[in-house]
């Protein structure tokens, strides 16, 4: 099966910046990105979701390496100062190259 | 007659459930649902009296109100930056909490009323809409000064277009159109069952105003003292106000009660777009951890007799 | 009494705040509950009157209405075919929509009817649980033929065992095992509430009619057309149906708008899976986007008034 | 009146369609908000009543209730070991579940009785909140023996800050505080809605009753059989020990019913982490699977006749 | 400590085909899976999980490289064209390489 | 853009351990998790998540290869054996690896 590799690029953030994020990644160039609610611990704490300011989401982006580099870059930039954000990546293979 | 209303009971049982780290949390969803019925609740309710007011009698105290709401973070700026030495962006924000209003707490204040039978102008969920927006805008120039890059249109979508004004509007519209006749048939579940509601959204308001201790602890005695200071200054303020409004003596409690309120759905939440510098532990250590509590505990019977008092005087 | 039912006030609320792109939702949690509990009551309340019917008289009727379930979609797909130029697929699809039925509008037409004191049947919902099968079949053989690969024992499953239908007849079995006297004490929660838990459950529809106006833009004019002459053309078949059976004004009225509504749970999940090709944003934009707010706002007033034209002429 | 109490048809709808594999679902968090109502209710309805008792009456038979709560699961453990040819920490497991109470089990004989206006000490909640732990840890004794590295801080937090206790136990004291009239404004919700919330709780209980029918296929008869055998014997027991406390025939049936009913929130829970190579499947299998069902139908009105058996002849 | 490889098989979708592709994905030899509630983009326009049609499902599969292939050309076959579905491989290591 | 390779733990299990394995991880050195509610089936059956024993949860820590491993040894000794369970690691490249 001819597979293609691309990255997944994770995002763990508040849920307050939602629409903000959904349009910065699509705005540098992907083409789709997943959201599943979530909660955790971290360097400014423990959000348990109890409420909406407490509450995180969990954001999944397949796409090209650049693209991946040029999301992470703007989001250290402009959130990681004020905002409880992490970010990894991660190597995936996909099926249809074209779409992310 | 208990000296606590019972529906207090509920945040209490909540605040101690939390504190001990009991094992209970109303899931997220339903949190969110006993926030719409509240809401729409005291919209639909103002709304019915809304279509028995002259706008010629409102439109003055509309205006007055917005007014205060201006004011009051100005007021309460340089106290928090200076007195309380905070970042410049901190007490702004604070400050917006405190000039903007809680919805929680008007319905303690409502059922507070409801439960001494003292009566109100029905219309002053108007003011709860109106008292919303401005302190936002006020805290944003505090922090930002007239800055150009300030995103005005997100704020005021972000505001106008965000939960709370929409269904306390929505409400308000509603109860004017359908007027009392017509609401009827809704009035099962907003009105007889709003007491219930309440006591469990204050059951959950207990549980979150418990995790928001950690937040004092760490920032000390300074939020402690303002947020209980500052909302008896504030709710002297608007009992005055009520009073040379002509309010009667509810309403006079009611708007006392709404000034000495600090905001903790609609600011934050812009706060958190517009100042991200600002830290939200500490503005909601203050307004959750300390002047929520305060006001449905002490607070609120307070005002009440502070109307009293003023109306006996100024007769 | 004023022009619109209040409960569609809550539909428009939701509607301008999603064509607005309100910060609201109604957690997905609650939507579901609300739809519970409007099926159980519904079908509860049927299953009550139905301890006091003959089977005598209802058999032919419930065979007619089957029948009737049954022609809508044949009738509705050449027009969808030929007129509209739709796939073979989509306008299958779309055919089975309008052959089945809106369990939101038909509590609207209840709330609309008992507001204005307008008696009927109480067994109807009978024909609502009637009604949300046949279309489905003729939809998917209108798309498939007679395709011995179709997976008829899973389309069984799938719409027997839906949500709609067990809770509609189970609601209605135990309306009926239970008897007027038996149902008082859960009266409460699902009559009481019933108007305010259907507000609620509106306020949400309206929220995902503004999210389907996507798909309208895309598929243009003819969407917006059949989604108001369908439901008035199957309305008016529907009512003359209900005068031919001897229903009353009340009941002719609530038949109209059953024949006149378009499925928007039952049949979108069956399609789904039976027969995926369709495209759901056509179907959903008409059935939610046009056919659901043309009939809560304009259509139900008018099939009530058709129906008491009918009875007047036909005596 | 019909032999199957109302709220119970819920409850067989939901095992019908958990049976038949019907798409149907409560979310979660639906399933925990009428926990949680339910919960407060009852501590609630308990709590008013307490207002008006004198402990003198009370504290014997708090003590004696306990002792039974410890009783029970020594008496349940070499059967379930010995007969039932059970692993230590399953018999232990399942002895707890048995020891201890459920609530829904309570709720469904509370309403029985009221259907049949049968009076009953109003403070039996109390009984509810006592029994929930001490069989707790006679069940982890039985199964690590005494044990140092049982960690009963551990398990004392999460039984008595788990959700049960907090709500009944935190309800009883906000009805004890407010009294009969303090708690009218929220009756509304926790005592006109109580049937209503409780026959949503018991469709889902259905669902999941249904789901543990695969425990059950998986280990065989002996639990079918200690399922409906053992709530009947301690059933009577209880009936026996409510005549000696000088309980009421309605008093005596709630006291038949909770020693009747195996726990299946708390104790589970609990022995998850405490007694974690226990297999849960088995234990749910019994108490969710057989012994619910087995005392929502066939028990409560078994234990209500037993109950008025014993007072006649008791005098 | 012993760790093997294997592939995470990572499925977003339409939640109405949750039955059908936990069926499909035993059939092909997986030995379970995780399913978590989800929201997102892609090619198929918005699904913000407002309501039942237009929720999604996020699917994870443990699986050996075969099987997760196996699944991968299955569901290509089968719902590529007409559903929302996006589809992709990683590399995991496990601890019981019998239990994948 | 400097990125760091660290591994990704991810964790699926009963619900009813959020607690105590939020407690052990981090007692082990991790600096944070993330939480997301699921469902699934595995060796132990189905676990729908229709009510809060049948819940499962899924844990996702960031966190170094030692880290990584210590967790997955613990949690191997301690839960495997009584608990619905799985584990799996996968390679991920983080910015700020301090946090990690
Ligand atoms: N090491 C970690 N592994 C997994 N998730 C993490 C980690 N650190 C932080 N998070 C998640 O990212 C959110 C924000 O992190 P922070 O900015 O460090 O507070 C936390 O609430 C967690 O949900
Ligand atoms: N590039 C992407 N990255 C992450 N998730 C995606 C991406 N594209 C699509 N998705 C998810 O897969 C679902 C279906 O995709 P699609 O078929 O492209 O509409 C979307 O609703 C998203 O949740
Ligand atoms: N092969 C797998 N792939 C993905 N998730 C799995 C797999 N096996 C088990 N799980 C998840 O892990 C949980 C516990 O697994 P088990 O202990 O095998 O029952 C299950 O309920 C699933 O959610
Ligand atoms: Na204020
Ligand atoms: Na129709
Ligand atoms: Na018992």
């Amino acid at each position: 099966m001819p597979l293609e590799h691309r990255k997944l690029l994770t995002i763990v953030t508040e849920a307050a910046l939602e629409h903000e994020l959904a349009r910065e990644i699509e705005r540098l160039g992907a083409h789709g990105y997943t959201i599943t609610d979530a909660r955790g611990k971290g360097g400014r704490g423990i959000r348990n979701a109890g409420w909406e300011l407490s509450a995180n989401i969990r954001i999944e982006v397949a796409c090209t390496v650049d693209v991946a580099h040029a999301i992470a870059a703007a989001l250290k930039a402009r959130f990681y100062d004020d905002y409880a954000m992490i970010l990894f990546l991660g190597d995936i293979e996909v099926l249809r190259p074209e779409k992310f | 007659m208990p000296a606590l209303d019972p529906v207090v009971l509920f945040f209490l049982l909540g605040l101690a459930a939390g504190l001990l780290r009991a094992d209970l949390r109303l899931p997220p969803a339903i949190y969110e649902f006993l926030t719409v019925v509240l809401l729409l609740a005291i919209g639909l309710k103002g709304g019915v009296e809304l279509a028995s007011q002259s706008l010629v009698v409102m439109l003055p105290q509309m205006v007055t109100v917005v007014l205060m709401g201006v004011a009051l973070p100005l007021v309460a700026y340089p106290v928090l930056r200076f007195a309380g030495r905070l970042e410049r962006a901190d007490a702004a924000s604070i400050a917006a909490h405190y000039g903007s209003v809680s919805v929680g707490t008007y319905a303690v204040a409502v059922a507070y009323l409801a439960y001494r039978q003292v009566a109100f102008e029905g219309y002053i969920p108007v003011f709860l809409v109106l008292l919303e927006m401005p302190a936002i805008v006020v805290g944003i120039l505090l922090a930002r000064g007239v800055d150009r890059n300030t995103r005005w249109r997100m704020v005021a979508r972000e505001v106008l277009l965000g939960k709370s004004i929409v269904l306390l509007f929505g409400g308000l519209l509603i109860g004017w159109a359908a007027g009392p006749e017509g609401i009827k048939p809704v009035e099962g579940l907003f009105f007889d069952l709003f007491k219930g509601v309440l006591a469990l959204f204050l059951l959950e308001m207990g549980l979150i105003a418990a995790s928001q201790v950690g937040g004092l602890r760490r920032h000390g005695l300074f939020l402690i003292v303002f947020g209980i200071v500052m909302p008896l200054v504030a709710g002297a303020f608007g009992a005055g106000l009520g009073w040379m409004l002509g309010l009667s003596v509810g309403g006079t409690a009611l708007l006392a009660t709404l000034t000495a309120s600090a905001s903790y759905i609609a600011v934050p939440a812009a706060m958190r777009l517009s100042v991200p510098e600002a830290n939200p532990t500490l503005s909601l250590a203050a307004s959750l951890g300390v002047t929520f509590p305060f006001n449905i505990l002490v607070g609120i019977p307070l005002y009440h007799h502070l109307a009293e008092h003023i109306h006996r005087l100024g007769g």
